[in-house]
């Protein structure tokens, strides 16, 4: 390799040898697998086929269940409808969960921005474009206070979340009055509000803009996050941040970036949701935050970061939606419609480290 | 100067909300140091206790309270009695009722009457076809919740089994029961779970008018706005609108500033005079009335145009 | 069991990680009071066999006798308990835990008396005094304190502290994978002296390194390691420097194998 | 050191000098440091001091706002009273961090072995001690069910909580028929129950005992923690568990009795709510495991596992607790409540951070 | 700038960790075209001096001057936008991730044309090729795949992996955190090798190890720690290694610093 033409006599004595030394790589022989190894192998190859294959399993469970009623065009595209703003709040949540980060707050900015778009919009006459801006900004302002106390204050984001989760919960109450802001006077002041509700009609199935949209974000957050540099550099924050730091990466403007996309993502889920509800309802979403790490948990992203695909919170919304959707209408008590959905969040998870202990 | 209390459910509840402006108002005026507490949800036993136990301590000559259980909260408002406060049920009774001094209420389950009579009657003969969806509030069954549902049941023409158990029933007529938590995303998701189960629901009975509205969108969505009585409670005044709008059928009106006045001025006399107020007769609560808001109105069913109803209507 | 037979014996082991398999078939075999050098190119597969033997990984197949033995241990606390300790290569210590808690990590030392016996409470002097005495004895005690955390320690701090615990314990055998890989000069020799030590004491050990002046000193026999099997074991009386290297990279045939 | 006689000649030439090296410790010249490092250093040094000091000043603070009767012997006893619960699970919640977890499942345990007590003693006639210890050794069970799943399956800790606290949730509304058990019922039944309830007098302050078992419980907790080889071994597995396992610690024994240990304190905290609250009520506590996490970082304790006392989750419990009750009797809104709880949270640990910093 | 500038110049660098002070007002000096060795004891100070010049810690005191003018990194990334490259005692590899991805982390080439121009998309053919290339160059491909991810290699590999970066990309100087002792003996050669390469291209080196014969082989002027600061540079062709390591371990007094 060295360009000198002297003797190769370096080193030590007992190094002189390595010139003519082995250079093959360990090959060994291929052995046969058990099926059951080569399934593992596939699945640990292509993570994201596990929650296809629940989602696929559980839509077959839920239509020999519930009937053919279930498999109808209509009720899927009706699953695809109810999931959308769970899933879009799944979909940022996964964006910070691959950072290794975990975000309590995303509903809270949700419900917060359709306040304030409402508020703006059918209260005090400013255009709906405008209000919605203003909203995105909102929730992009959000998502800054969380990636500033996080990365300069260097909180953990459980904790930072925690709190402003607090923060924007009580400012969401005051703003709204605790008063939700009725669909007529939505559609007589702002209609524009509304767009993500409206439907296309596709032999029987009736797709919302809101799920079109929901899949949309989805594909989009896929491509930054696999097919550009930024991507990179956010999975190998959650890889380990510290050695992403030490080999050039900005790790604190990269994670305020993706705190701040994820805010972004919310406010548009807070646009959708005015679509979706008809209404805006400071008593909406309570629940958002656990939901949406329950779907990104059953679409199998670590929770440790750095490992998983966004698009298996996609999956892992609608296998809960799917769950709920045939619980109901298998006649399920509310009740046991919890309980299923707390082994569901176990198995799911299982079956994702079988899979994985492959590698270990 | 006179210190008293108000702790109601939760804060999110413009119902509560309203309440809480309705006492604070009268309270300035009376001339007694209101404070106000609230739950942090539907059914937050921890926090009303601590609140109650935070008036003792402030020395409060009386506590209006809207009881988030209402059998969780009788040993901590006996204590708040044995030292001496005055204290009063406001919107959902104690069971016991008598272990608060007083309760001003809507009578819950007769709120749920009223539009199940209104229902059966307005589908006349066509009642006896009905297919029926009910929105309740939540998982846990609170007792504004089966009161209503119950009632409305009752005033249908439906054998309810169990008074105090939602979702026991086994007329046909029923689809099904699925849960809203009072709010329109609730709302709108249970109305597209049981109109899976069956489209052709023509009666939706829902918690509250928030829920209401949710179901209004996802029977909108399934082009079936027209033709489907939705009934409610509350009489809020987005309700009431809605009820104008004809989005809701018909809906029964609670009056809770008159709770709060009736509660602050109970205080006042107690503080005053050392007397307790007395329930209505023949009932173990003092009703604060519900009127039926519609503007179909039906046979033998006192009602009020929501022209009136928006006079009285609150929030 | 006659002194013959060897302390610890592989035979056949594999250990596959998913695609990649570490030990291919290979054996291995410790004896009464040697020490036995590990070596091979990075990759070889040195770590994964040791760890196999001591439990840290479990065998796919094959067969592990200690003492004539046939043990399946499914966990290092199972050698462990037999007397075989092990330095990792990754030191296995706990960061935020002080010096003298790590070294009695897993058989910590109770109070005398009814404290001990019934509250089980931990009597910190007496375990921070033997630390101490190790560490001096071992000329580690470059160190400030002994209840300082071992996050504060260097890296080669950290390794004396590793050190120090396996040799204080081990009553069978002691793996030790590349001790003195962050150590300095100083330090290395200090290693060297109490893996000396350590073997006259009666206890053999295995030591993985890639030093070749490290092992040739101290080695009784070398176990070359190379692509996932054992290629041969040498006397270092027998071969120089040269001829161990270039039989583990590969420029050298090795030699027959004799029953050595 | 080696007992051999022979000159010291081993080793590469190079080495020969090191018999006559310096064996010289580094020591630095102490340098002075500025008043607000030696704060620093301090609070380093004794880090559970940081919520003693916040709780300190929250008392002053609030005395002064709230006026007197906030220092009444009569209110801090009260103040200590209402924290006991969630303090007994905050404290289970402590072991479970401790080790790297969270446990989303604490008040779920706590509230479905109140309701078990309940139901076998006041409905079904069991004498209420064995109702108890029914109770106990199914909030064990509970924690044990945690445990394998986090051990056997490893699934990661906050899922399986997450799973199982719908689990256990739908459970207990199902055993309740989400019914309260009244408190007359209770007093005429099984009045063994409210046991925790009885309060002590002790010139103006009311002490309860279930105030008591809380502190007893921390005192515990904390000897166990930092007196016993147990203590030791659940430090070090929270710190690296891949390093105490290889150092020959049983990893996933001591974590599943860490698991088992902390739902049998749930359980315990169950029995002492019924004293507290008078009753049985399957709603209470919905928040608790919330609430219990945020004792518990307010105390210092890290998230990331390892690190913090135990006894800092006593007095981030008191810390929420006075500042509830200060914020209550000042006339604040719930709303703004929730808006301070909110910025406590994330002030006490930007405090932390700040004090660790020291190190970093 | 004359060419006896030195490239880097630290002066009165002074590093405190809590109660610990690792540098202790310590000078520092790299010139041109040289490879400095780093040696010293464990602890000495070594791997703080080198992060506090690279900006991975900031010093509490004193200054650094590259090429004379005086710097204040407060980030790795500022020094290696200099040009600067570090190869840490730690690797700094993201372990799920590819080797390709490890090796252009932070420096990925975008496809050309409006894809990547507007949407930023990567080319990941190009950033392959480009590794494989620049492994084989190393003798470091004994990997299965280039796509295979870090946590699959052995720890040998992985430094290999780390080293085969900071070369192709330093174009100022390189500093190497004791890059060999992980290494067998063959992938020790390469890396020396590699040293000397890198040296001939005209980058200098700042090169920290505790293996005598390799510093001894490679540097140019041996830079000697001891206790927190800089206790003499000398020139290996002058002193033996037995006088490096009674100076670096005080068993012997250092010479009079004349300004070599
Ligand atoms: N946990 C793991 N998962 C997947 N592959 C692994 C794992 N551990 C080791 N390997 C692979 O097994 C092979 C042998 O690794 P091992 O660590 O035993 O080598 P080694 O001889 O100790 O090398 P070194 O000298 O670099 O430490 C390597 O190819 C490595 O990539
Ligand atoms: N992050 C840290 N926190 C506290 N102390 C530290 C930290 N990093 C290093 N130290 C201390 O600073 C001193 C110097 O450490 P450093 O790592 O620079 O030594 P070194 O010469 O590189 O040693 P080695 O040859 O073992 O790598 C040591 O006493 C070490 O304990
Ligand atoms: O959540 C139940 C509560 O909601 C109300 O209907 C108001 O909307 C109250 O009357 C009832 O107590
Ligand atoms: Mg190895
Ligand atoms: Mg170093």
């Amino acid at each position: 390799m060295s360009d000198t033409s002297e003797p190769a006599r370096k080193g030590q004595d007992f190094e002189q040898t390595l010139d003519r030394s082995d250079s093959r790589v360990a090959e060994f022989d291929a052995r046969r697998h058990s099926p059951i190894e080569r399934v593992q192998h596939v699945l640990h190859d292509n993570p994201t086929l596990v929650p296809v294959i629940v989602l696929i399993i559980s839509l077959i469970a839920f239509g020999l269940i519930a009937g053919g009623k279930f498999f109808s065009a209509f009720n899927l595209s009706l699953i695809l409808q109810q999931v959308s703003i769970i899933g879009m709040l799944a979909a940022a949540q996964s964006l910070i969960i691959i950072t290794a980060g975990i975000d309590l707050s995303v509903a809270a900015i949700m419900v917060l921005m359709s306040v304030i778009m409402g508020n703006l919009a059918v209260y005090m006459g400013v255009p709906s474009g405008i209000a919605i801006l203003v909203g995105f900004a909102g929730g992009a302002a959000a998502g800054l206070f969380n990636g500033l106390l996080i990365t300069k204050i260097k909180l953990p984001p459980f904790i930072t979340t925690l709190g402003t989760w607090s923060i924007f919960y009580s400012l969401l109450l005051w703003l709204s009055g605790a008063q939700s802001i009725r669909g007529t006077d939505i559609d007589a002041n702002a209609p524009f509000l509304k767009f993500f509700g409206s439907t296309i009609e596709l032999g029987g199935a009736r797709i919302t803009l809101g799920s079109l949209l929901m899949v949309l974000i989805f594909v989009a957050l896929w491509y930054m996050l696999n097919k550009t540099p930024w991507g990179r550099h956010v999975y190998a924050i959650g890889d380990d941040k510290e050695a992403a730091e030490l080999s050039g990466i900005r790790t604190d403007r990269v994670l305020v970036s993706v705190y701040m996309l994820a805010g972004f993502v919310c406010a548009v889920a807070g646009w959708a949701s005015i679509g979706r509800v008809g209404s805006i309802s400071p008593q909406s979403f309570y629940e958002g935050n656990l939901q949406s790490i329950t779907a990104v948990v059953i679409g199998g992203i670590s929770l440790f970061g750095g490992r998983g695909s966004i698009m298996g919170a996609l999956f892992g919304a609608l296998i809960v939606g799917v769950f709920q959707s045939g619980l109901r209408m298998a006649g399920v008590d509310v009740l046991w419609q919890v309980f299923a959905i707390g082994w569901l969040i176990i198995i799911a998870v299982a079956i994702d480290q079988w899979i994985r202990r492959v590698s270990a | 100067q006179t210190a008293a209390c108000l702790i109601t459910k939760t804060d999110t509840n413009p119902f509560f909300v309203k309440m809480k402006e309705g006492a604070t108002a009268a309270a300035e005026e009376a001339g007694i140091e209101l404070s106000a507490f609230a739950g942090k949800y539907d059914g937050d036993v921890e926090t009303q206790v601590a609140a109650v136990e935070s008036c003792i301590a402030a020395g409060a000559k009386g506590i209006l309270i809207t009881p988030t259980d209402s059998r969780a909260l009788v040993p901590v408002i006996t204590q708040a009695r044995e030292a001496g406060a005055l204290v009063i049920a406001l919107d959902t009774q104690f069971e016991p009722a008598d272990a608060a001094d007083a309760t001003f209420a809507t009578d819950n389950f007769k709120a749920g009457e009223l539009i199940g009579q209104w229902a059966a009657a307005t589908l006349g003969d066509e009642a006896a076809n009905a297919k029926i969806a009910l929105l309740d509030l939540n998982a846990s069954e609170v007792s504004v919740d089966y009161q209503r549902d119950q009632g409305f049941l009752t005033g249908f023409g439906i054998d309810v089994k169990d008074p105090k158990d939602i979702g026991d029933e086994d007329d046909p007529r029923i689809v099904g029961n699925d849960v809203t938590d009072g709010s329109p995303d609730g709302g709108r998701t249970a109305m597209e779970n049981l109109l899976q189960i069956d489209p052709e629901i023509n009666v939706v009975y829902t918690i509250n008018e928030p829920a209401a509205a949710g179901a209004y969108e996802a029977l909108k969505a399934a082009g079936k706005d027209e033709g489907v009585l939705i009934v409610s409670v509350d009489g809020g005044c987005p309700g009431v609108k809605d009820v104008e709008a004809g989005i809701i059928g018909a809906t029964s009106m609670q009056f809770p500033l008159l709770m709060a006045s009736k509660g602050i001025e109970a205080i006042k006399t107690f503080a005053e005079t050392g007397e307790k107020p007395q329930n209505s007769e023949g009932l173990d609560f003092f009703n604060t009335g519900v009127e039926l808001i519609t503007d179909q109105p039906v046979e033998g069913l006192p009602s009020l145009s929501s022209a009136e109803g928006l006079e009285k209507c609150w929030g | 069991m006659s002194d013959q037979t060897p302390i610890v014996q592989g035979r056949n082991i594999v250990k596959r990680y998913g695609h990649v398999t570490a030990i291919d078939h290979s054996d291995f075999e410790l004896r009464q009071g040697e020490i036995l050098a590990v070596i091979g190119d990075n990759g070889a597969g040195k770590s994964s066999i040791v760890k196999a033997i001591c439990g840290a990984v479990t065998p796919d197949e094959g067969e592990i006798l200690i003492e004539g033995k046939p043990v399946h241990f499914t966990s290092p606390i199972e050698a462990r308990e037999m007397g075989i300790e092990i330095v990792y290569q990754t030191l296995a210590l706990s960061p935020a835990l002080s010096i003298a808690d790590n070294m009695f990590m897993g058989r910590e030392i109770r109070k005398e008396g009814w404290m001990g016996k019934w509250f089980h409470m931990l009597d910190k002097k007496k375990m921070e005094d033997f630390a101490r005495d190790k560490l001096t004895e071992l000329g580690l005690m470059t160190v400030q304190s002994i209840s300082q955390p071992v996050e504060t320690l260097s890296g080669g701090q950290r390794q004396g502290v590793a050190v120090a615990r396996a040799a204080a314990f081990a009553t069978k055998f002691i793996i030790m994978d590349e001790p003195t890989a962050a150590l300095g000069v100083k330090e290395s020799r200090r290693v060297l002296e109490l893996i000396q030590d350590v073997k006259a004491r009666g206890i053999p050990i295995i030591l993985i390194s890639h030093n070749m002046p490290h092992v040739f000193e101290v080695a009784d026999r070398i176990h070359i390691h190379r692509l996932g099997k054992r290629l041969c074991t040498i006397d270092p009386k027998d071969y120089t420097m040269s001829d161990a290297v270039a039989f583990m990279t590969g420029a050298k045939e090795p030699p027959e194998q004799q029953a050595m």
